[in-house]
């Protein structure tokens, strides 16, 4: 693998201000959805980013394509820094990162025929020097995801989920970007549909060769889909690593949480103990914020927040206990 | 359960609400007015309104009877030198004000000076006095320049005429009207409250001094018979009218024309139309614009205009107007047909011809009208039609009058405007005889005349040199008068000692329930 | 109900658009010797105290109707939804915005439109400028708060994500997705206006008093309450048909559009 | 909550500045002359520019602005030009009706709207609510006045069952009896009011049926109507709360209207009348007054909502 | 006998006057004490039949329009409303997919649990109140005399679950119907729910029907299972032997369709084109048009359950076929 990667992503961090100032007041109550998170994409690569509800894992996908603002960190393309362009200078950058969204329902304009939906990132990228040939453009990325051309003329309520999920696909393969976020891509579709969409993604991903960064809370998803995985816990990675690693060798309790809660068909799982429910994003709790629910527990977890420890071969975990884990492992 | 007790309770207080309805207040009259009075001080006040409520508490030195004549009414009589320049009048004695304070001639003295400097009317009989004194205890003695026929008049007239006042009240007293604390007089009922929006309460006063001998008009005798006058400005006339068919007031005023038929029909209700007419005024600029000075143009406008159709339109039934082109009504001792025969012609025709020999090249005519008034506006209407058949350009401009008052004085802002006018004892209180009222008439012509007609005191030859005025109203045509129109009031039927019709203003002492 | 009113709708239309040719009578002809005849041949609707007609004045009325009706509208949504919908978008410019909104809503609506029309004074164009500015205050909270919510869709974001600018999202992406509130914002102001017409055609602050409307006609035969009740009895019911018809009409609008609707197959 | 309530009304303050010089502005661009109207019919120009002069209407008008506000700050409107009294005593003449007009109007929008809607609400569909809803409809149709005019003559004069017009304060002779003349104009100024009351309700409570705490409810084998009552219409009362502000809003409009019908000593009546007179300081502090008691009112419908809504928090 | 009982439960949806099938004959029964478990994707008809059981679908569109509803020996269809609700909360229950909008937002989460008892059993609100404690405190809500005055906002997704779950158990039903119980859960979260689902199960004896689309949830939760197709069974079958051997060639391609975490596949098995809508029209299998090996008599004749061992039947023409 080539040692420079598309993506790299350090220390970003996003923060919203909750309510209003106060006139007042001591000044605002912070959330902090993501916290200090670095990772890196290379070409060809599909990473995971995994993690409950509230993790801040999409917010990372939306601060990435700016529509959220980041509060820190930094976030380079190809070495170009882009969280500190201006819109109007990151709008030609935007063909390069694309974005597929979790809901296919509301994903697409109600207004606008597929085709004026399609032609949209063409015209605006300069992508088709009239509109035969991008209706020829769009004709072509129908069907590399599976749709008749034909349907270029009708509007989106007229589509199932699943096919608007491919037309999503299509708005941002007809770009033909470098790097794609897929956020909860498959998670409103039907398990039947799912699949098709799932190897939709898959094909195109290996076939043009396209970065991805792909977020879900399905590990089911992820373990079928990432060469790398990073899971997330209130707005921090808590491990990063490769499938395998990930999937065979966690190595942070929070990752052995997730993996053992997953209902199976095949009988005879073993549950990891878990002593809490997830904390409340907006007021996390202190050292690191998984020890509530952590049997591994022990003061310095409840004070110090632990840093990302290698574990060789790219794998990190950020636990004050790696080495109790590890042991485990054996 | 606990929702039936609720019902049961609630049908009840509403059954007690409706039961005992206008049981109450025998010793009350209830006088539902077009609105509210701007102020009662009636030397600088000439609202009609204001006077119908104030000659309830506030009285002059004269006043008029039946026959329009002025008698005394706080004045004993008086004397005029041979020369008509000296007049002494004697006051009533054992007058007492609100206060129950005497009244003296200091009083009188005060009243009448305030009245001569600030007051609406005082500047016509001012101008001609020399001096006014005290002399003696209840004598006041007035020279004057020139001998002046209508001082009498003046004095009895009390919409924005000499009431007497106490002298302590007038202390620094202005033009402006004075505060409602300080309304204190010697009429038969006096100032109770005022609450803004909601009525003006005048109350018996007890230490009453009537003037003696049969009431004839506002003169005579004088009993209040009510506890309470109370005045409600009820200013939607269907709500006035509906008001006294319920029973909810005992009088109200100002009464369309077109509902007479039925209410003098209606046995609820009892009509009292007015013994005076007031009349409309269509005022022409003599300031500026295209009318300024052409008086052949004027006459063209006034050749075509027949006023009978606004009048059948604005009033209705014929007993409540009259097509009559003398400023003053038939029977009147002022009444005369100099010029008159011009007053309605209606010939578009002639007026054409008219206007065309003046020079009129048809550039707009701005008629200003008001809403306020509906018979006003009506009459406006059907004006602008003839005039618009006779060639003319009207450009009617419709405002509230509040907007139309302010505009009357911007002299380029307008040609023509419609007013009317209350009946006046004496034709020198005809607006138009004030050479600053808003259209401006002052010509050299006007002037001699008017001078002449001041100067004598012969009713016979004051009489002549008013024709002669009228005449050249219908020569110059400074204004237009549209008729005479007689208003009615209604009134409760349970009203006792009301008189058929109204002198000027209503008065309710005499009166019963 | 909504067919029922939307005929009606369509007849007052139609006389809005041929009054000239229908009318019996010049509406504005006055005839004092037919002063308040009783309606009859060939006064349908009798006379008024001039002696017009009052079915023509009725006829020529729909035309005020809809004059004012239409003029609001337009006025209120160009003026209250481009406000409303820029606020939303620009938040900041927003803030400034909707606090002058807020100002504006402070005031009843009535009272604001009487003080402005006495500003003005009266004439058609103010009738309409004045009520428009009373609605465009509600129109722009109302698209101020909807272009919110469509700024937070996805398909929004995925605009963005392609690289749409500003005004392609106001008005490629945003404003088409609120033509059909639009729709029903405008049939309920529609209705609004003839009611607040009326009412200041009542204190005598609306329409110039020589216009033929429905508003006026009953403001200035009020008098005639027993002595002619025709003069208040059909341009009453005039007015009470039309507003209740567009309500309708505004109702069902609405309810077709809601997606609650929709969603009751798949939402049980 | 106080704190709450306290910054709430901190700002107002700003929105309570802009609109005062709203007021002012919009008041002093009327055209027409106080000092003309005061002094009547046959008073000379000069007359009229001597009286302006003396009440101050002459002087540049952002020192008139500053002047009054003043003044304004510290309770004082001024002095009504046509009453010669202060303004505030004014409008509290007119307080009275105002306030006992609103609070009677209040009464028949909540006896009539509350349980028609929620009857209406209960029989989705069915002849009941085509009825209720219909009927909401036409009442929300009818112009006030006309209404007015109707009542009047059938109840006051026709039947002679409640008095026409006016209002003798309860303080008068009568007392508490005197209520019966706001009846009719009460009943005139709720019938559009509570038709919209209604439609609310039935509206918000068809919403609140549709959601899911309410097939919760259901689902325990609770009895419709209790269904309903305390848990359908208890959750519909937040979005009526809401309404009730806007509704407050419709009544100080429809209140000039109303109050001019029946010839109310109103502060309603009082704004048309000073519009006519040209009373400056009367109608702006009328309008001020109304202004400020609006957002007052929307102040309580807001602390209600947070009383009825428990998710809503002040804090 | 079982505990419930359905026959040829059949449901329809009122679309402009006109009655729309959606539900065409179900059948299966709920035997006391175990688990039932329904899966289908997306408008199958599985919630609509589980709301038909508990009586929820009166005033709505939706009509049911044959077939009876046995429970504890009662037919649902035919009882007095009266006699309906006073086994609705009490010996039956549900609990529904969407826990944060599930409960009442403006009552206090004891107060609502305190209704259910009230409604049934002749105690005083002092006692209901304690009750309430004590079933917060049997669902493992922390601090349970605090919790019992919270709101519902005031709790996280799992907690009001619990509530929800406590609620239903207020007067010890005999059947809990849980819709989707976990659905909207995070994944840690639904763990601990389904595990107090059958901690609670072992303690009071109470049966379950547990619906959901996620085949995971039910194989650990239930004893037997029905799988559901547009508004059809099409399988039933005892777990173990369900996801042993699997008969319907649906089934088949539900279970290759999950992406699993334990194992890695390079390639889904996806079932090709759409899931058909609740209440269009199909003839024939309605499975035919995306069956890998439908045959012409797919297309024509609607198959009937055919038994594949005492316990497992199948609607299929060629059940079992092609076992890997």
């Amino acid at each position: 693998m080539s040692a420079a990667p598309l993506l790299q992503v350090e220390d970003l961090k996003t923060h919203f201000a909750l309510g209003t100032a106060r006139p007042f007041g001591s000044g605002r109550r912070v959330l902090k959805a993501v916290d200090g998170v670095s990772f890196s994409i290379r070409a060809g690569e599909v990473l995971s980013l995994v993690g409950e509800s509230g993790c801040g894992k999409s917010t990372v996908g939306r601060t990435l394509t700016r529509l959220e603002t980041a509060s820190g960190g930094t976030a380079r393309l190809d070495g170009r820094e882009i969280l500190s362009l201006s819109q109007s200078a990151f709008r030609p950058l935007r063909r390069e990162i694309q974005m597929i969204f979790q809901d296919p329902f509301a994903s697409l304009n109600p207004r606008l025929t597929i085709e004026q939906t399609l032609a949209e990132p063409l015209r605006i990228h300069g992508l088709a020097k009239n509109r035969t040939e991008a209706r020829a453009l769009i004709a072509e990325t129908l069907q590399l995801v599976g749709l008749d051309p034909q349907v270029m003329e009708r509007f989106p309520h007229e589509f199932s989920g699943g096919q608007r999920q491919r037309i999503g696909i299509a708005r941002v393969m007809i770009l033909k970007p470098r790097l794609v976020i897929a956020d909860e891509a498959v998670s409103a579709l039907d398990v039947s549909i799912q699949a098709q969409v799932l190897n939709l993604i898959k094909d195109l991903q290996r076939d043009s060769g396209v970065s991805m960064l792909f977020i879900s809370h399905d590990l089911g998803v992820v373990r079928h889909v990432s060469d790398r995985v990073a899971v997330m816990y209130l707005g921090r990675i808590v491990e990063i690593g490769s499938r395998a690693d990930i999937f065979e060798r966690p190595s942070h309790p929070y990752t052995r949480l997730l993996l053992s809660s997953i209902p199976r068909i095949v009988p005879g799982r073993k549950r990891v103990e878990d002593l809490g429910e997830p904390a409340n994003a907006a007021s996390p709790p202190s050292g690191c914020a998984f020890h509530p629910r952590c049997k591994f527990a022990t003061d310095i977890c409840r004070s110090a927040q632990p840093l990302a420890q290698p574990l060789g071969n790219e794998h990190f975990s950020a636990c004050h206990h790696i080495a109790e884990l590890q042991k485990d492992h054996a | 359960m606990k929702l039936k007790t609720w019902l049961k309770s609630a049908v009840m207080a509403g059954a007690l609400l409706t039961i005992s309805g206008s049981a109450m207040a025998d010793g009350m009259l209830r006088y539902a007015t077009v609105g509210e009075p701007p102020s009662l001080d009636q030397q600088v006040i000439t609202s009609d309104l204001a006077t119908t409520i104030a000659h309830h508490m506030f009285e002059g030195l004269y006043t008029f009877n039946s026959s329009n004549a002025p008698v005394p009414l706080l004045a004993a009589g008086d004397e005029t030198s041979a020369d008509g320049k000296t007049i002494t009048i004697t006051l009533r004695q054992g007058v007492s004000f609100h206060n129950g304070d005497p009244m003296t001639s200091a009083d009188v003295l005060a009243s009448l000076k305030r009245w001569g400097e600030f007051g609406s009317r005082g500047a016509l009989l001012f101008d001609n006095v020399d001096s006014v004194e005290a002399t003696g205890d209840h004598e006041i003695t007035i020279k004057l320049k020139e001998p002046f026929g209508p001082w009498k008049n003046l004095m009895a007239f009390i919409n924005g005429g000499p009431a007497i006042y106490p002298a302590s009240v007038l202390e620094g007293a202005g033009k402006e009207p004075i505060a409602p604390e300080n309304y204190i007089g010697t009429g038969p009922y006096k100032f109770a409250s005022w609450e803004p929006n909601r009525y003006v309460e005048l109350v018996r006063f007890d230490g009453y001094s009537s003037p003696e001998g049969e009431p004839d008009g506002y003169g005579g005798k004088r009993v209040a018979e009510f506890d309470t006058l109370r005045f409600i400005p009820v200013s939607d006339v269907g709500t006035r009218v509906a008001g006294v068919r319920a029973g909810d007031y005992d009088y109200a005023e100002s009464i369309p024309g077109d509902l007479f038929a039925d209410l003098d029909a209606d046995a609820s209700v009892k009509t009292i139309v007015n013994g005076s007419p007031l009349f409309g005024l269509v005022f022409l600029n003599s300031q500026e614009g295209p009318l300024k000075e052409n008086f052949a143009l004027r006459r063209a406008i006034q050749m075509a205009i027949d006023k009978v159709p606004a009048l059948q339109v604005s009033i209705g039934p014929d007993q409540l107007w009259s097509a009559n082109g003398s400023f003053m009504p038939k029977g009147n001792v002022w009444y005369t047909e100099a010029g008159a025969e011009a007053f309605s012609k209606g010939d578009a025709e002639a007026a054409k011809a008219m206007a065309k020999e003046a020079g009129y090249d048809g550039e707009p005519i701005k008629f200003m009208v008001s809403t306020n008034y509906p018979f006003h506006y009506d009459s406006a209407i059907v004006y602008t039609k003839q005039l618009a058949q006779a060639g003319f350009n009207i450009d009617l401009q419709v405002y509230d009058w509040a907007t139309l008052i302010d505009k009357r004085g911007k002299a380029d802002q307008w040609d023509m405007f419609f007013t009317h006018h209350g009946f006046v004892p004496d034709p020198i209180l005809i607006s138009v005889m004030n050479d600053s009222y808003p259209g401006w008439w002052a010509t050299p012509e006007k002037a001699e005349l008017k001078a002449k007609f001041t100067a004598s005191s012969d009713p016979a030859e004051r009489e002549k040199i008013w024709a002669e005025i009228q005449a050249l109203i219908y020569e110059q045509v400074p204004t237009m008068k549209t008729g005479d129109v007689y208003t009615y009031n209604i009134a409760s039927p349970a009203l006792k000692g009301l008189a058929d019709a109204t002198l000027i203003w209503p008065s309710f002492w005499n009166v019963s329930k | 109900m909504a067919t029922i009113g939307l005929i009606w709708l369509c007849l007052v239309l139609f006389a809005a658009v041929a009054a000239p040719l229908i009318v019996p009578f010049d509406p504005l002809d006055i005839d004092p010797v037919n002063r308040l005849a009783e309606p009859g041949w060939p006064h349908l609707f009798g006379t008024d105290h001039y002696g017009r007609d009052t079915f023509s004045r009725s006829l020529y009325g729909a035309r005020m109707t809809m004059f004012i009706g239409v003029g609001s509208v337009v006025f209120a949504l160009a003026t209250g939804g481009l406000i409303g919908m820029l606020s939303a978008y620009f938040i900041r410019l927003g803030n400034f915005l909707m606090r002058g909104i807020d100002v504006l809503m402070a005031f009843p609506a009535l009272l604001l439109a009487l003080v402005l029309m006495t500003l003005l004074e009266r004439s058609v164009t103010n009738t309409i400028i004045v009520i428009g500015i009373v609605y465009a205050t509600t129109t722009a909270r109302i698209l101020f708060g909807m272009t919110l919510k469509l700024k937070r869709e996805v398909f929004i974001d995925a605009a963005i994500c392609s690289g749409a600018g500003h005004s392609s999202i106001l008005f490629r992406h945003i404003l088409p997705n609120l033509i059909s509130p639009l729709l029903v914002q405008a049939s309920f102001i529609f209705a609004f206006a003839q009611l607040q017409a009326a009412a200041l055609d009542f204190l005598g602050l609306g329409l110039p008093p020589e216009v033929p409307s429905w508003g006026n006609m009953l403001s200035e035969s009020r008098i005639y309450v027993t002595r002619a009740p025709w003069l208040l009895i059909f341009p009453g019911l005039l007015i009470i048909l039309s507003v209740f018809s567009m309500n309708m009409v505004g109702d069902a609008m609405r309810d077709s559009m809601d997606p609650r609707f929709k969603d009751d197959i798949a939402g049980v | 909550m106080l704190a709450y309530t306290f910054k709430r009304l901190l700002a107002l303050v700003p929105t309570l500045l802009a609109a005062s010089v709203l007021v002012f502005l919009f008041v002093h661009l009327i055209p027409g002359d106080p000092a003309a109207i005061l002094l009547g019919d046959s008073a000379t120009p000069e007359d009229v520019a001597r009286l302006s002069r003396e009440m101050g209407l002459d002087r540049p008008i952002y020192v008139q602005y500053f002047i009054w506000l003043g003044n304004a700050l510290q309770g004082d409107f001024g002095t009504s030009v046509f009453f010669r009294t202060p303004v505030m005593e004014v409008i509290a003449g007119g307080a009275e009706t105002s306030i006992l007009l609103a609070l009677l109007t209040m009464v028949w929008i909540i006896l009539l709207g509350i349980p028609i809607g929620v009857l209406s609400a209960t029989r989705h569909g069915t002849w009941v609510d085509q009825l209720a809803s219909g009927g909401a409809m036409l009442f929300a149709s009818v112009p006030t006045f006309w209404l007015g005019l109707y009542l009047i003559l059938i109840f006051a004069v026709w039947l002679g069952w409640f008095p026409s017009s006016g209002f003798p304060s309860i303080h008068d002779e009568g007392g508490l009896l005197n209520l019966r003349y706001l009846l009719l104009p009460s009943m005139t100024l709720a019938a559009p009011n509570a038709a919209l009351i209604i439609r609310l309700v039935r509206a918000s409570m068809l919403d609140v049926q549709r959601e899911d705490h309410v097939r919760t409810a259901r689902a325990k084998g609770l009895h419709p109507a209790r269904v309903a009552i305390k848990h359908v219409f208890r959750n519909a009362l937040i979005s009526v709360a809401a309404a009730f502000g806007f509704t407050f809003a419709a009544l100080i409009s429809e209140a000039v209207v109303t109050e001019t019908v029946f010839s109310l000593p109103g502060v309603g009546r009082l704004v048309v009348q000073s519009i006519l007179r040209r009373d400056y300081p009367v109608i702006q502090g009328v309008i001020l007054v109304i202004v400020c008691l609006y957002m007052v009112i929307n102040l309580i419908v807001d602390l209600a909502y947070a009383w009825l809504d428990p998710r809503v928090s002040l804090k | 006998m079982a505990l419930l009982e359905v026959k040829d439960l059949a449901i329809a949806v009122a679309v402009g006057g006109q009655l729309v099938p959606v539900v065409h004959g179900v059948s299966f029964t709920v035997e006391a004490g175990k688990t039932l478990g329904i899966v289908g994707e997306s408008g199958c008809g599985k919630s609509l039949t589980s709301l038909a059981i508990m009586g929820l679908l009166e005033g709505s569109q939706v009509r049911i329009t044959s077939g009876s509803i046995l429970f504890d020996g009662q037919d649902m269809l035919t009882l007095p409303a009266e006699r309906r609700r006073a086994i609705m909360g009490a010996d039956m229950a549900m609990i529904f997919q969407e826990p944060m909008t599930s409960l009442n937002p403006v009552y206090r989460v004891g107060e609502q649990i305190a209704e259910s008892i009230l409604q049934h059993r002749k105690v005083s609100k002092a006692q209901a109140r304690e009750r309430a404690i004590e079933l917060l405190r049997l669902v493992r809500i922390p601090d349970p005399e605090g919790r019992v005055d919270s709101f519902p906002h005031q709790l996280s997704g799992g907690m009001r679950q619990r509530v929800m779950i406590a609620m239903a158990l207020a007067c010890d039903p005999k059947l809990l119907i849980a819709d989707e119980p976990t659905t909207a859960l995070d994944v840690t979260v639904q763990a601990r729910i389904l595990d107090l689902l059958k901690e609670l199960q072992d303690e009071t004896g109470m049966a379950i029907m547990l619906i959901s689309h996620d085949l995971g949830v039910i194989a650990e939760t239930c004893d037997d299972v029905a799988v559901m197709y547009w508004g059809k069974i099409i399988e039933t079958a005892p777990a173990d032997e369900l996801f042993s051997t699997m008969a319907h060639p649906y089934t088949r391609g539900l279970m290759a369709s999950i992406p699993v975490s334990d194992r890695e596949v390079e390639r889904l098995e996806a079932i090709p084109s759409r899931v058909p809508m609740l209440g269009e029209k199909l003839d024939g299998c309605a499975f035919h048009p995306r069956c890998g090996r439908a045959r012409p008599i797919c297309s024509d004749i609607d198959p009937v359950a055919i038994a594949v061992s005492p316990s497992h039947f199948a609607r299929c023409h060629f059940p079992g076929e092609d076992q890997a």
